[in-house]
């Protein structure tokens, strides 16, 4: 491996990310899958960066799971998108923010659309002011939240409490970092490193302490794929994947797996149990799983948040290995102690305080 | 397992370095020939056996050099060795005798020890 | 004198061999099947026993098939069979009459000399001693031209002789040393003595003019009876066993039984019978076309014979049959071919002495091992009812033209006939079985058969050789099997369909399933005399080549097929005919792919000859107008 | 007065057209932007159809120039460029001014940059390298890994950079196919005991005597082809690189290791010739190369009188082909120079 050739690569794939007055728009899964990483961006952002992160009440679904499972037209997904761009313009924000990846996706692909098809624009316009009455202005810039954390991790770093380094052996932690497919994969100049060697999660675990695996399968998905989820008869070929993934990565001897996209945490996580259900098999090291993180999750722990504020007790794949490598200082008896919870969310979980 | 309602689906990929390529080499050894195939179909277009049923020599020919054996053993015995392919061959290969190579080497062996 | 040590080592070898040979014939014989027990049973009280005598004096003794193929190399073995036989033969007479007594043990026959040292001075003793040195220099002559062409076989005629393994060579050595150790013994024994005739007595006399004759003569002696003991003690385990088993080889076949396609006694006796003269070796293109020249049938026999891996030898052969119309001997070396091949790889044994006289016995060929049902996806047939069935045959749907002319030739005769494989047909079976896969042959055949039988036919006509061998041979069918050829034939001869005369010269070549395989030589050239200038070529008949592009041959590159081809098609080009005709689909494609001259089978020929709506004469319609007249 | 004509670029194409002009009794400039003549000449070690060595080549090329008393401009680039009535007046880097009656154009083909296919690699993982790397160790004598140890098993992708949109090129190099099957024939002749793989979308051996080379590829070196595009490549924790294609032939997918991966970079518009177009004024086409007024019969002829192209600037072309554009284009110029037209 040419580090040199990679920093090049790098270096051609940067894009512009806003850095204040964000409109952040929340993914429809991950409130349920991993809910304490929404409320940890939110917990950073305003009080370790100071930034201004708003969110409004009435924004929805952006159909896009309905749309990439071949059951939303597109120009219906148009409209929503554009209520929710004339939604962020009624409020005064131009610089969006989506948790969801593919989200992310959906709003550049229909941008892209727009762009080289005004007229597609200019229809979406006059449905929306049909239906809604509502007008719009397109953001002017659009920036997955992961983005952002990327963008501020060196800030992040400065008040680091732990870092992402084997306490025991001093040994930067081996990670496995995992784009989600709609954030780079359909507009390379999109995403931070491009498509081929995405940068955005490795920019963090560098700058955080970790060393980053770069194993064979790294651009294969995580096995989500929608429509291989959602009909339980194809979710071999979603375990599938994912398998795939493992046996690529296991002789790497990963500590953990850092994700940005709602489905590939909950997928990567929740099919090692059922392979170890299946077959018996875990691919970490001492026989445990190799467990999964989201960004803000890795960003909260190295910041030191408890681990249990953070929601790791949602996780199947146990995080206690990377929490006991790393050293957070941490109380096992609390996993499930539902009382300590609210004392760190309440306030984020509330839209705009 | 029964109780999700689903197991791994296997993957369709070749996995070239797992395979067991013996066979190809026991052919590639005693029918040089072999190697000349340019893939043009020929002999699968004027097959007797292609005439009744799903069986193509050249996509055989294929899964024998990427060591596919399993599905080499279940189409091979389709052949009824008449030599068409042989005759329109533009490579010159001897097809019948890759043939014949093959249904001896499973015939000694069922792990293509050859 | 009565008796001498040294002739132990001639005594121990001529009991041993008689004793082995005697047992040998007892295993073969109780090896037999039932019905060639019968067979040989009742040959050996008729004709075929008056019929082998005669057949062993020809062909054993005096070589009459090798002498009419090539004259130097058949005195070669005559001098050495033959001339033998007279010197045991007026040796065993001599003895008897000169000898101190009567019925003499075998030995005072063969060392006459030795025991009656005096013997042959005057009047007929030395007119006897004059015959039995014309008949040891008879010998001797041939085993000059032996010797020649151990080293330069090219003095006898031939381009290649066998090469041998280390029992041969001492059998040789030792064989080659009987002669002239006698002579040498005879000639310094009749030195001592001034006795012996021309060439004995002047031998003799001349050594004896320098040399002490007596003391010298014993030592060699010693030397012809010990060439004599281990001559026969190695017989079995050389390729002289031929010489033996040949005169088995000769009753067993001329009291009616045949290879048949498993190993048994007979194919074990033929492979025993085998001299390794060499001549398939000359006969073979391979050899002369192709340069390949470790395959022939008398390697393959040498092969068996020692119990080696034959499997590289079995598959590289054309099956055109070249050598079994060649082989002096009549050994069936096609057929067994076919045994081996279907027999697949015998194990190699390790070999020695002990192995070499008691052996395991061809008889015990692995069976291979064969999957389950392969063609359970052909569908049944459903066949139209027809009076004449015409099957094209794979190869002939390669052949366009073959398949246009017959439809063409049969619409013209007004037969009902039904194209069965019009649409492509499965395999006849014959190429699986070439391939030594009878098993799955069978299934093909089954189908085929079926068909056929559904059809309810009475003629099958086929335009592929290959096809009609084994619809001939290997089918259970009611139908009369025509080879195309045979057909026009008959058509022609029923005055069914009328054809102009072409003035183009052809030339015949005979393809090998329909000439030398199924026998038929002789329709395809009647009808080819019928329509055209049919010239003579050297290569006709039983002596036809083949063409290179035999299915049977599963190892030979496209590269040497084209040799063979090429060389065949010079051949048979030579006089610059306008037609090379044959009378099979793959002779054409094979042909044409190597030679300017117009390669055409004879149905094309035929086709191109054929009157398709012949002028009724005596017919009741007649033209009404010109352009009428013109279209009929 | 004898007439005066600058040859732009010392490749194949410029040498020839120079030596042949110069044969011909007219005064000639080589402007050459690099110290040496001979072009992308250098790089090669041996030619195909033959395997010649690429300085017979050379040497026949440096006989033309020298031995016609050439001017031969090298380490010179052009800055300006004008057109009077009847001449030509550059203006060199170096400020020298240059009068010309004809320019003739030969300014080649660049390499395709490799590292554009990201997903190959190339300039990331040790052991990917291209056509010309493999051409460098075959002069050096000696193939090698990075950590020095010899492959056994080498892939060769075909079509790296053309017949690709992602990368704008909708054309086929044309030569890729052949110099992957003599440089496989070139490995397994270094390399004995390793085993090739070309990855092949289609073998396009349609000059004379390539079939023949593909057959020998096949026959005599066991040269494994599979016929599929390399989707990607990624280092393994042994670092080997693992290549995904789908065996089209086969109609599956197909993964394998590899221990070396050769890239066969096609052949695009030169960086350069895209300047002097803009200087010039010259018409590029689709494919970016110099567009011909004519493709059929006017495949030297520019869209400027008095300036003429020679050899790969228009398209991708093999040796002899570009050897016979520049002859075609000398009797262009000589056309021109007599009559005063094209």
């Amino acid at each position: 491996m040419i580090l040199e050739g990679k920093k090049a690569i790098w270096n051609d794939y940067q894009k512009e990310i806003a850095d204040d007055k964000y409109y952040y728009v929340r993914s429809c899964v991950r409130q349920n899958f991993f809910p304490g990483s929404e409320t940890a961006f939110l917990k950073i952002m305003r009080e370790e960066l100071k930034k201004e992160v708003y969110e409004h009440p009435c924004h929805t679904s952006c159909t896009g799971i309905g749309y990439h499972s071949d059951i939303v037209p597109v120009e219906t997904t148009m409209t929503v998108v554009a209520r929710q761009f004339a939604i962020m313009t009624e409020a005064g924000y131009e610089n969006l923010v989506p948790s969801c990846i593919t989200s992310f996706g959906l709003y550049t692909e229909i941008l892209d659309t727009w762009h080289h098809f005004p007229e597609v624009e200019k229809k979406i316009r006059l449905q929306l002011k049909k239906a809604t009455g509502r007008e719009f202005k397109k953001p002017k810039n659009l920036a997955h939240a992961s983005d952002v954390i990327y963008k501020f991790r060196k800030e992040i770093a400065a008040k680091a409490k732990y870092k992402l380094i084997n306490k025991k052996t001093g040994e930067p932690l081996k990670v496995v970092d995992h784009i989600g497919c709609h954030y780079a994969k359909m507009f390379p100049s999109k995403g931070v490193g491009g498509a081929e060697y995405p940068y955005v999660l490795a920019g963090m675990i560098e700058e955080w302490g970790g060393k980053i695996i770069d194993y064979p399968e790294r651009r294969h998905c995580c096995g989500f794929g929608f429509r291989q989820y959602l009909v339980q008869a194809n979710r071999g070929f979603s375990i599938a994947c994912s398998k795939e993934k493992f046996e690529s990565m296991e002789p790497f001897k990963p500590d953990m797996i850092i994700t940005n996209c709602p489905g590939c945490p909950m997928f990567l996580d929740r099919w090692q149990y059922v392979i170890n259900e299946m077959e018996g098999k875990r691919y970490g090291q001492n026989g445990e799983g190799i467990p999964v993180f989201t960004y803000e999750e890795v960003a909260g722990l190295v910041l030191g948040y408890d681990p249990w504020e953070l929601g790791l007790q949602m996780h199947q794949t146990d995080c206690e290995p990377v929490l006991d490598k790393i050293g957070v200082d941490y109380s096992p008896e609390d996993k499930y102690n539902l009382e300590i919870i609210p004392s760190f969310s309440e306030k984020h979980n509330l839209i705009n305080v | 397992m029964d109780k999700f309602g689903f197991t791994i689906s296997a993957g369709r990929q070749i996995d070239y370095d797992s395979n067991n390529r013996r066979l190809a080499e026991y052919i590639f050894e005693k029918e040089p020939s072999f190697r000349l195939c340019i893939e043009c179909g020929g002999c699968s277009a004027t097959c007797t056996t292609a005439n009744f049923t799903g069986f193509s020599l050249r996509e055989l020919h294929i899964l024998i050099k990427r060591g596919e054996n399993d599905q080499v053993r279940q189409n091979l015995n389709k052949c009824m060795l008449c030599g068409k392919c042989t005759l329109v061959c533009p490579r010159g290969v001897n097809t019948r005798n890759i043939v014949v190579l093959a249904k001896n080497a499973f015939q000694k062996s069922d792990e293509y020890e050859i | 004198m009565k008796f001498d040590p040294f002739i132990i080592p001639f005594n121990i070898g001529l009991y041993f061999i008689i004793i082995y040979v005697v047992a040998r014939s007892v295993i073969w014989f109780h090896d037999l099947s039932r019905p060639d027990k019968l067979r040989l049973q009742r040959g050996f009280f008729g004709i075929p026993f008056a019929l082998s005598l005669k057949e062993i004096f020809m062909e054993s003794l005096i070589h009459r098939k090798i002498l009419k193929t090539n004259l130097r190399l058949g005195y070669m073995h005559m001098s050495l069979a033959f001339g033998w036989f007279l010197l045991i033969f007026f040796g065993t007479i001599e003895a008897d009459i000169f000898g101190t007594k009567h019925l003499n043990a075998p030995y005072k026959a063969i060392f006459f000399r030795f025991f009656n040292p005096e013997h042959g001075r005057i009047g007929f003793e030395a007119t006897y001693g004059f015959l039995m040195d014309l008949i040891l220099a008879f010998i001797l002559s041939g085993l000059l031209l032996a010797v020649i062409k151990r080293f330069y076989s090219r003095v006898v005629g031939m381009k290649k002789t066998t090469r041998l393994k280390i029992t041969d060579r001492i059998a040789l050595t030792s064989l080659w040393l009987i002669f002239p150790s006698r002579l040498l013994a005879e000639s310094f024994t009749c030195g001592a003595h001034g006795t012996g005739s021309f060439l004995t007595g002047s031998l003799g006399a001349w050594l004896a003019s320098f040399l002490p004759a007596q003391q010298i003569a014993y030592p060699f002696w010693w030397l012809y009876s010990i060439s004599l003991g281990t001559f026969f003690i190695l017989l079995p385990i050389s390729r002289y066993m031929h010489i033996p088993t040949e005169l088995f080889l000769i009753f067993m076949r001329n009291s009616g039984i045949k290879t048949g396609d498993k190993a048994g006694t007979y194919s074990e006796v033929q492979t025993y019978s085998c001299s390794s003269c060499g001549i398939c070796i000359d006969a073979c293109q391979l050899n002369f076309s192709a340069g390949i020249t470790n395959i022939q049938s008398a390697y393959l026999m040498k092969a068996i014979r020692n119990n080696d891996d034959v499997s590289e030898i079995v598959d590289n052969c054309l099956m055109c049959g070249r050598c079994d119309q060649k082989c002096p001997v009549g050994i069936e070396l096609s057929p067994i071919r076919m045994i081996q091949r279907r027999g697949g790889e015998a194990e190699n044994d390790i070999r020695n002495i002990y192995n070499g006289y008691f052996r395991s016995r061809q008889i015990n060929i692995p069976e291979k091992v064969i999957s389950s049902s392969n063609y359970s996806f052909l569908q049944e047939s459903d066949p139209q009812k027809a009076d004449i069935l015409y099957f094209a045959g794979c190869m002939t749907h390669l052949t366009p033209a073959i398949k246009n002319s017959m439809i063409k030739i049969l619409e013209a005769s007004g037969v009902k006939y039904n194209f069965i494989d019009e649409q492509g047909g499965v395999c006849c079976g014959r190429p699986l079985m070439l391939a030594g896969q009878d098993k799955e042959a069978r299934e093909l055949i089954n189908y085929n058969s079926q068909m056929i039988w559904k059809s309810g036919a009475h003629t099958l006509v086929t335009s592929c050789p290959i096809c009609y061998k084994v619809f001939k041979e290997s089918y259970y069918l009611d139908v009369e099997v025509l080879h195309h050829t045979q057909f026009i034939k008959k058509l022609i001869d029923e005055g069914s369909v009328k054809m102009n005369f072409l003035r183009k010269k052809v030339v015949y070549h005979s393809p090998c399933d329909l000439g030398r395989g199924s026998g038929v030589y002789d329709e395809p050239t009647e009808v080819l005399n019928h329509v055209s200038r049919l010239e003579k070529s050297d290569f006709e008949d039983e002596n036809s080549l083949c063409c290179g592009g035999s299915l049977a041959n599963m190892k030979i590159s496209s590269q040497k097929r084209k040799k063979i081809a090429l060389d065949a098609a010079t051949e048979l080009t030579k006089n610059n005919p306008d037609i090379l005709a044959t009378a099979c689909p793959l002779c054409k494609k094979t042909f044409a792919a190597v030679t300017e001259t117009r390669v055409a089978d004879i149905s094309e020929i035929v086709a191109e000859a054929l009157i398709e709506k012949p002028i009724k004469i005596n017919s009741g319609s007649h033209a009404n107008s010109i352009k009428e007249l013109a279209n009929i | 007065m004898s007439k005066h004509v600058v040859v732009i670029g010392g490749g194949v194409a410029g040498l020839e057209v120079a030596g042949q002009l110069s044969k011909a009794g007219i005064e000639v400039s080589v402007i050459e932007k690099e110290i040496n003549t001979g072009g992308h000449l250098n790089n090669w070690y041996r030619l195909f159809p033959d395997r010649r060595d690429s300085s017979e080549v050379k040497e026949y090329l440096d006989g033309m120039t020298h031995n016609h008393g050439i001017n031969l401009l090298t380490n010179t680039t052009i800055e300006v460029f004008k057109r009077n009535t009847s001449h030509f007046l550059i203006t060199t880097n170096g400020g020298k001014e240059l009068t010309a009656d004809a320019i003739i154009i030969a300014t080649g083909f660049d390499l395709f940059k490799s590292s554009r296919k990201e997903e190959y690699g190339y300039g990331i993982y040790d052991n990917v390298i291209t056509s010309v790397d493999l051409e460098k160790m075959f002069r050096k004598g000696k193939i090698a890994l990075t950590n020095q140890t010899v492959p056994e098993t080498i892939g060769i992708i075909h079509c790296v950079g053309s017949r690709d949109e992602k990368v704008g090129n909708f054309y086929c190099s044309k030569l890729c196919c052949v110099t992957a099957v003599k440089q496989a024939i070139e490995i397994r002749e270094f390399l004995p005991d390793s085993k090739v793989f070309c990855f092949y979308m289609d073998m396009r051996m349609g000059g004379a005597f390539y079939e023949e080379l593909y057959r020998e590829a096949q026959e005599k070196w066991g040269v494994n082809f599979i016929r599929g595009k390399v989707s990607e490549a990624s280092e393994t924790i042994e670092n080997k690189l693992l290549i995904k294609v789908e065996d089209t032939l086969a109609g599956r997918p197909l993964k394998m290791k590899l221990d070396m991966l050769v890239l066969m970079a096609g052949m695009e518009m030169s960086e350069d010739g895209e300047k002097i177009a803009g200087i010039v004024g010259l018409k590029t086409g689709e494919n970016r190369f110099f567009a011909a007024t004519d493709n059929l019969i006017g495949s030297n002829r520019s869209n400027i009188d008095g300036v003429f192209y020679a050899g790969s600037c228009t398209a991708p072309m093999n040796i002899p082909e570009t050897i016979s554009h520049a002859r075609a284009a000398v009797v262009e110029v000589i056309d021109y120079l007599n009559d005063g037209i094209r």
